[in-house]
């Protein structure tokens, strides 16, 4: 009696439900369709991320025991990856580094995705106003360059972590609000929203049970996308001195402090712009191979 | 060396210096940086110059006499013509030096000029200073920049019209200007140059690769660690300065940790000084022994036993003294090797238990809201002309910019004294005793004496140290000629 | 046509001037929060009290800080936007001695930037899946992911000191060629491209995928066509509204995105300006290089806008 | 002039799946071949194969296609472009998804005598508006400079007819091309089709899903299911004696059974629904509360308990605004709507639970009504929990019955929509209304999405919960076929008016309403000469 489901339709459901592990698969498939690439990129990402979270651990001397007269040294046995421009072990700093970068990078990234979020579900579940009011907000935001808004907060609430959380956070709000709010609008105006709306289902629900969870896929995907430009951006604030300061460093500061080594060939400088372009691309990579988003854009007709 | 050539003259050459702002100013009151100095050093004049020892050499005054160090007279040099050819007058040096006192001048020299209560025509090339209390110095203090002379009456100072070897032919702020050679400069056969270009370059490994590759023929303040890059390339050398800039490190004497002397003493023990000038300035520097006079003044007492790296007495002072925690210390990159000093201090620290918080601020506001404001950080002090200069400003126990609040009524006596003192061996134990007292009491300590290091092609040559600073002490201009 | 996109302007200018005006208070009230004034900042260290408070007086920041804000307002809504404070100069001087230059950077950049992103996200789209397109997209992923200082910094190592092929600093005061000009932009360009090339590829490649995947080409392809004709006459027209939109997202980061280019290169521009502007605590200066940032924005989007109308018929004729 | 057309062992395949198994027909010049199954059956992958053409992703893996004297399969790309257009035409699905957007028509329709280089511009636009003639579209002299966004479903569908048949192909293919358009229009559709190709005498393979238009058209029948071929016979064979069980059963849908509500009309004298000349729109409302869009206007309705009416009305006639009034969802703009004999309160928020309880709305696509994200349990236990704060096995046990009551498996309650096919998507559809206890369900185009045989199923199924619940519908359809078999009362709509309405017991006689005859009529039958008869009907009219 039944028949298949149309193709447009699976194409449509799929690219709804994208990117989420289909929960009756086990994660092992989900892994499988990565493809080559992404698990490159999956694996790279891995590794960074267990070197931010047990890189400490790991290493017997802290950054601060170090410091010799040792400047710039190349690579060598007592020196993995040489020394930087105060003698200082690199890659004790990269290990500790990435704990700066990727923290950072991370918590402003979901800061932003999640206000963005939350407001574009705002936007779409209660419409009229309150979307004019947030969109055009949000878009005034957008006009003044990240840079810009950066040197401003940073030299107006000083260059803390948290405050660089939030100074990159409030860039890119807008960014993942516009993104959320084309998807949760798009949602929004599907039957089985209608459907709880006739329920007499309130708001609150209405974004959190029917609209977000269908729009977590392609928001993970922005997410990564997002995560990338904030490395970035923090790379840029330390290159304007505005970054993590000292001891502290991200990758971003210290191939910053140790560019004068870059005519040499220095390892310290080196290691950690290889580092920085290892974790976006590999970012980039796991993104662009997103379980299901090939089959997507294969099978949409 | 450099002076047994010949100069020669011709040619054209392009400078940078080390900041570039909307800010930039050809206003001698205002002058604030390395790149105004050298600016209006090629425009201006001062009634006297200060060389190699920072000893005054006459310049537009021919000559200045005293009898009581109180009363000055100076006499004006003849001929002399403005670069839109007025003539030299009384009235423009009258005019020069006392708007400073003018507050809505907002003159950096305000606090020199106040105490030169009159100054008056007293010839047809005679001027007349009164001061209100004796000081030997004043020769000196009208040698700095900021006191160079302009046409009276000058309100824009835009258009640069000044005694000077250059004549200012375009003036962009933040982006460049260009000079020609003044050919009624009064000084026989100066300058050298056709025509100097000069702009400022913010980012230092920009401005050594501007020289390298060829864009530039003089840059300042190069980082120790381009150097060897600069050493290394054919075709370029470095020129360095040995001046009495320093980066102390201010314990507050009134609030804070510092209010008890054993951390003051302990603080002191842990610069393991050795390393700092080798791993932060790489040499370019020379020790510091807690006193602010450095070895290229006369009166630097080399007597006073040098401070020694001394973990034990470092770890037994800061014991006595009952601080625990951790202490928080303010560095920042305005104060220049501030925070890699931190860094270091917060290493050797660690290994005598004690536990220091290091708060890097920006450079932007923390002369205003960092620096004397902190219980412990550090602060930048520039060459001043002279050891009485920089102790009135930096020691006197009323001084404004009394970093560590260190009060002596004895030293206070000691200064004045100094100030009125003409016979130069009496000075100059005075000068010692009052190095020993900072060296003991007062909560600073001073690691080093930075050098400022130039980078220049080969082919420029003329250039020699003025310890005011880089750049021949921002008076290069008129100094250098181009090497065929 | 005329009273679609006359509608639409007229709402883009009256949100514009909402928007300048809201960018001009959060810039006010987050810079008014500053620590230091203008005053503070230039005299540095030199800061006594005194020097403050006559040099505070001297540069108008002794009035309080809403009735600047007002003040200088009002001289906007004049066309003037008033006086520096550090410098006491013409603010609209200062801007205009720097903002040609930026322009002349952003045009260059752009002249280059934008053909290069269309033909490579045009051709990765046609051959996507190929070994080309994922080349070409590797590449992009790879040039966007080192910081930008970077790639500019051994960009001069390379160019400048070891070939001495280009000059190590872009002054635009000694251009006096095309040839010169080439080569004082070469570098500044090329880095700016890394940046902007690779998002509007990405941008221009998703959108001519998702035209080339519609089922009107498929019909197109079914009458005959070339590859060439299909993507060039029909999927090209629609999708040069989502391409628009992503060429004027990226080229607004050429006025104001530039600071680290601008300082590498000692660029005479208007993100520098604006920096020193906020280091100097110079406030006039600082709200109108933003509004000239968001002006510029607005600008650009709009311009994206009216393509977009332009190019569907539907929106078009309504 | 046609030529012939042979396929031998055509497969087609995607990945692993076999799409398209081993197929072999052929056609003789001027005639033409229907193939006909259920949507996903391989139709378009078949005809579009024709032309050597696969999807992205698909694959011809075997076989041979033969036009005239060609190979189409072993040709080189150029030579397939050159095929493509100008041999063998397409007309595909839907048109307004085929056309560009942003070029106008003329310059599309005689892009094929442009890329093969046939003719000069003017003489080609002069050909163009000859067929436009010939296929009785309006202005067929300034038709051509519109952009496909100004004129209508329909039209574009005969504009894209026009273009495949511009470069005198030899063999036409039509892929459903009807399918998207009303009756009325549908039936226009039809006659210029058929007129063209027989005046023409091209081969024609015609594609479609529905028996009865593939009566009227085609000379031989291909049923397919799941890419294998069934039944391959003459068009009157096939309907008069099917032999494969599949073609029975697909013939057995397509005439629905009459089922009648167990209580007539009047039995139960409640009133349930009163809509009171309601009128409504879209867009802000101006000072005299008129919307800027005005649809419904002074819609008078009367439902009583148990009774199904059902709504019919061209596209766009304000059906689906009809039912989003009555649920609350858009606000009227005059008139009242009365419930239990209790004024509904025109929007949502305003409404209480139970009175939102009680109205029920069902959707067209199963897909969409269902949140792709959530369990067919986590569906059906919403409104349950909301309405009637079930929980723990009390609340476990009515999703049971209700899994049971539509006819579905317990095992589905565990998966996502995703997995659940058309029909069984629209049942759980039926039982998340069902779960709320309503007085009212509005169900809108709740079959139009499904094939046949499902249809009729979901059909079969509304009727028995009617009769077993007693729950009223208001049923929403633009097929008169579907709403004669379940309704006792059939309201018809035009531009959003209420224009007549007829009881059950009147279906068959009239005289009805204009409109209403029209439409009856337009419904093609499934009976091979049915288009002749109308034809002939039509031309004594006139
Ligand atoms: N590009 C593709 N890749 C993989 N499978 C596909 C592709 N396109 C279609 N299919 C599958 O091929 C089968 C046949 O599709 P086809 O479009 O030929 O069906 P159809 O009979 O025309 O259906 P409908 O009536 O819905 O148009 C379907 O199961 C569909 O899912
Ligand atoms: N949100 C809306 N805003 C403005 N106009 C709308 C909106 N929704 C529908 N319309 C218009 O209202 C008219 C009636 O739409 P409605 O959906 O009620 O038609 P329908 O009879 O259900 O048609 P169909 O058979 O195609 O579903 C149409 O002309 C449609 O374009
Ligand atoms: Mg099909
Ligand atoms: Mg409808």
């Amino acid at each position: 009696m039944e028949t298949t489901t149309p193709a447009t339709v699976v194409s449509a459901t799929a690219s709804l439900a994208a990117a989420l592990p289909d929960r009756r698969s086990g994660p092992l498939r989900w892994l499988a369709g990565f493809g080559p690439s992404g698990l490159l990129g999956l694996a790279v990402l891995l590794f960074w991320l267990l070197a931010a979270l047990l890189g400490p651990w790991l290493l017997s001397h802290g950054t601060a025991a170090t410091g010799t007269s040792n400047v710039f040294a190349p690579i060598s046995a007592a020196h993995w990856l040489g020394t930087d421009y105060l003698g200082r072990d690199m890659l004790a700093l990269i290990i500790e580094g990435a704990r700066y970068t990727i923290g950072v990078a991370l918590l402003a990234t979901v800061l932003a995705s999640g206000t963005g979020i939350t407001l574009a579900l705002l936007a779409a579940a209660s419409g009229r106003w309150i979307d004019a009011v947030l969109s055009r907000g949000l878009d005034t935001l957008t006009a003044i360059p990240s840079k810009m808004f950066a040197l401003i907060m940073v030299a107006g609430f000083g260059s803390s972590v948290p405050m660089l959380v939030v100074t990159a956070g409030i860039i890119y709000v807008p960014g993942a609000y516009r993104m959320a709010r084309s998807l949760a609008v798009n949602i929004n105006a599907l039957d089985y929203v209608t459907v709880a709306r006739t329920r007499g289902e309130g708001t609150l629900y209405i974004m959190l049970r029917e609209i977000l969870p269908n729009i977590l896929g392609p928001m993970l995907a922005d997410l990564g996308l997002r995560f990338v430009y904030v490395v970035l951006l923090l790379a840029s604030l330390s290159f304007l001195g505005l970054g993590i300061q000292p001891p502290a460093a991200d990758w971003g500061s210290l191939v910053r402090e140790n560019i004068g080594a870059l005519a040499m060939g220095g390892a310290s400088v080196i290691v950690p712009a290889l580092a920085i372009a290892s974790l976006t691309i590999a970012v980039n990579l796991v993104i662009d191979n997103l379980p299901g988003r090939t089959a997507r854009e294969r099978g949409a007709r | 060396s450099a002076h047994a050539q010949t100069p020669k003259k011709g040619g054209r050459i392009r400078v940078a210096g080390a900041t570039a702002a909307a800010t930039d100013t050809l206003d001698p009151a205002k002058q604030s940086n390395q790149t105004d100095y050298s600016r209006c050093n090629m425009i201006y004049n001062g009634l006297t110059s200060l060389d190699g020892s920072l000893t005054p050499q006459p310049a537009l005054a021919e000559s200045f006499t005293t009898k009581d160090a109180k009363t000055w007279v100076f006499t004006l040099r003849k001929g002399v013509t403005f670069h839109d050819g007025k003539a030299l007058s009384p009235a423009d040096v009258v005019f020069s030096v006392m708007r400073h006192r003018d507050p809505a001048t907002a003159s950096k020299a305000k606090v020199l000029a106040d105490q030169i209560d009159s100054a008056k025509a007293t010839g047809p090339n005679e001027v007349t200073f009164v001061l209100s209390a004796p000081n030997a110095d004043l020769p000196v203090i009208l040698g700095t920049s900021h006191f160079q002379i302009v046409k009276e009456g000058t309100t824009d100072f835009n258009a640069g019209i000044g005694t000077g070897p250059y004549k200012l032919k375009e003036f962009k702020p933040g982006v460049r200007s260009l000079m020609v050679r003044n050919d009624a400069y009064w000084k026989p056969g100066k300058p050298y140059l056709d025509e100097i270009e000069f702009v400022g370059i913010g980012d230092e490994t920009a401005r050594v690769n501007a020289l390298l590759s060829g864009g530039m023929d003089l840059v300042g303040s190069v980082n120790p660690r381009s150097v060897e890059r600069v050493k290394g390339t054919p075709g370029f050398g470095i020129f360095v300065t040995q001046s009495g800039q320093y980066s102390d490190l201010v314990m507050r004497k009134d609030v804070g940790p510092g209010a008890n002397p054993d951390f003051v003493l302990g603080m002191k023990y842990l610069f393991d000084r050795e390393q700092m000038k080798k791993t932060i300035a790489l040499d370019y520097a020379v020790v510091g022994n807690d006193q602010p006079i450095d070895p290229t003044n006369r009166f630097h007492f080399a007597g006073l036993p040098q401070r020694p790296f001394d973990l034990d007495k470092a770890k037994f002072h800061l014991q006595k003294s009952g601080v625990t925690g951790k202490v928080p210390m303010v560095a920042s990159p305005a104060a220049l090797y501030s925070v890699e000093m931190a860094l270091l201090l917060q290493q050797t620290a660690q290994r005598a238990g004690l536990e220091i918080d290091i708060k890097r601020m920006p450079a932007d506001g923390y002369w205003s809201n960092h620096w004397l404001n902190s219980q412990v950080g550090f602060g930048n002090v520039n060459p001043r002309p002279s050891a009485d200069v920089l102790l009135t400003q930096f020691f006197q126990s009323g001084a404004a910019w009394n970093e560590s609040r260190w009060k002596s009524e004895k030293f206070d006596q000691l200064l004045l004294a100094s100030r009125a003192e003409t016979d130069l061996a009496k000075r100059k134990q005075m000068y010692a005793d009052m190095q020993t007292m900072i060296h003991q009491d007062a909560g600073i300590g001073i690691p080093l004496f930075l050098a400022s290091i130039d980078g220049h092609t080969s082919k420029l040559k003329g250039l020699a140290p003025i310890p005011l600073g880089g750049l021949m002490g921002y008076n290069f201009a008129e100094n250098v000629w181009l090497e065929a | 046509m005329n009273h679609v996109i006359l509608k639409l302007l007229g709402q883009r200018i009256a949100l514009a001037l909402l928007s300048l005006l809201a960018v001009s208070v959060i810039v006010f009230s987050i810079t008014a929060v500053l620590p230091g004034d203008a005053a503070q900042e230039q005299l540095g260290q030199d800061a006594t009290p005194e020097a403050v408070a006559a040099l505070r007086a001297q540069m108008g920041l002794d009035v309080p800080a809403p009735q600047r804000y007002a003040k200088w307002l009002l001289g906007m809504v004049k066309g003037d936007p008033g006086l520096s404070a550090t410098t006491q100069m013409p603010v609209a001087e200062l801007v205009a001695s720097r903002l040609p230059n930026s322009l002349l950077l952003a045009a260059v950049t752009a002249l280059f930037s934008v053909p290069i992103a269309l033909a490579l996200g045009i051709a990765s789209a046609v051959w996507r899946g190929s070994w080309f397109d994922r080349a070409v997209s590797t590449t992009a992923v790879g040039v966007v992911s080192v910081p930008e200082f970077l790639v500019a910094t051994l960009a001069v190592l390379v160019f400048a000191v070891k070939l001495r092929w280009l000059p190590a600093l872009s002054f635009v005061n000694d251009i006096e060629s095309i040839g010169q000009m080439l080569r004082a932009f070469a570098m500044p360009v090329m880095v700016l491209c890394c940046v902007i090339v690779a998002q509007m590829m990405r941008m221009t490649r998703a959108a001519v995928i998702d035209q080339l995947e519609a089922p009107y080409i498929e019909m197109v392809r079914l009458k005959g066509a070339s590859p060439i004709r299909m993507v060039l006459a029909h999927a090209l027209p629609n999708a040069v509204g989502p391409i628009a939109n992503a060429v004027a997202l990226s080229l607004s980061y050429l006025l104001g995105g530039v600071i680290i280019v601008e300082t590498i290169f000692n660029y005479p521009g208007i993100a520098k300006l604006m920096v020193d502007g906020v280091s100097q605590r110079d406030m006039p200066l600082v709200q109108t290089c933003a509004m000239i940032f968001c002006c510029a924005y607005l600008i650009l989007v709009t311009t994206a806008d009216i393509c977009g109308i332009v190019a569907n018929p539907r929106l078009r004729h309504r | 002039m046609g030529a012939p057309l042979i396929v031998q062992g055509l497969s087609i395949s995607a990945g692993a799946n076999t799409l398209v198994d081993n197929l072999s027909f052929s056609v003789q010049p001027g005639e033409v071949l229907a193939l006909i199954g259920e949507s996903g059956s391989g139709k378009t992958t078949t005809a579009l194969a024709l032309m050597g053409y696969a999807r992205h992703g698909c694959r011809i893996s075997a076989g041979r296609v033969q036009i005239g004297d060609t190979d189409v399969l072993v040709l080189d790309a150029p030579r397939q472009r050159a095929l493509r257009g100008r041999t063998v035409s397409y007309i595909a699905q839907s048109a307004a998804a085929s056309f560009n957007p942003s070029r106008t028509i003329m310059d599309q329709v005689i892009e094929p005598t442009v890329i093969h280089g046939l003719c000069k511009r003017a003489e080609a636009e002069a050909r163009a508006v000859q067929l436009f003639r010939e296929l009785a579209l309006p202005d067929p002299e300034t038709i051509g400079d519109r952009y496909p966004h100004q004129v209508s479903g329909g039209q574009l569908q005969r504009l894209m007819a026009a273009m495949a048949l511009i470069g005198d192909p030899e063999l036409v293919i039509l892929d459903e091309p009807t399918t998207a358009l009303d009756v009325t229009t549908q039936i226009e559709v039809l006659r210029a089709f058929r007129r063209v190709v027989r005046d023409r005498r091209a081969t024609a393979v015609y594609v479609s899903h529905d028996l009865a238009v593939v009566a009227q058209m085609a000379d031989h029948i291909l049923v397919l299911r799941d890419g294998k071929m069934r039944e391959l016979n003459a068009t009157g064979q096939i309907l008069s004696a099917p032999e494969d069980d599949y073609t029975k059963c697909l013939l057995a849908a397509a005439r629905p059974v009459p089922r009648a509500s167990a209580k007539a009309a009047n039995d139960d004298p409640e009133l349930l629904l009163h809509v009171q000349q309601l009128s409504a729109g879209y867009g802000p409302v101006d000072a005299q509360g008129r919307p800027a869009t005005p649809i419904l206007q002074d819609i008078d309705l009367k439902l009583h308990r148990g009774q199904a009416i059902g709504v019919i009305g061209e596209s766009g006639s304000g059906k689906t605004t009809l039912a989003r009034a009555v649920a609350g969802l858009i606000k009227p703009s005059h008139g009242s709507v009365l419930f239990r004999g209790h004024e509904l309160k025109p929007t949502l928020q305003q409404r209480d639970r139970d009175e939102l309880r009680r109205i029920q709305i069902v959707f067209q696509m199963a897909d969409t009504a269902l949140n792709p994200s959530q369990t067919i349990e986590r569906i059906l236990a919403r409104p349950l929990q909301f309405y009637k704060g079930l929980r723990g096995e009390p609340l476990k046990r009515r999703i049971r019955e209700l899994l049971d009551l539509v006819k579905l498996p317990q095992t589905v309650a565990g998966r996502l929509p995703g997995g659940l096919s058309g029909g069984q998507k629209q049942r759980v559809n039926l039982a998340r209304a069902l779960a709320a206890d309503p007085d009212l369900i509005l169900c809108d185009e709740v079959t139009s999405a499904l094939d046949t045989v499902v249809a009729a199923a979901v059909l079969e199924l509304l009727a028995e919960l009617r009769r077993e619940l007693g729950v009223s519908y208001l049923f929403i359809s633009h097929d008169l076929h579907t709403v004669r078999a379940v309704c006792d009362e059939i309201v018809v709509m035009q531009h959003g008016r209420k224009l007549a309405q007829v009881a059950r017991r009147d279906y068959e006689r009239g005289p009805h309403h204009p409109y209403y005859e029209l439409l009856a009529r337009s419904v093609p039958e499934l009976r091979q000469g049915w288009l002749d008869d109308m034809d002939r009907t039509a031309a004594g009219a006139t």
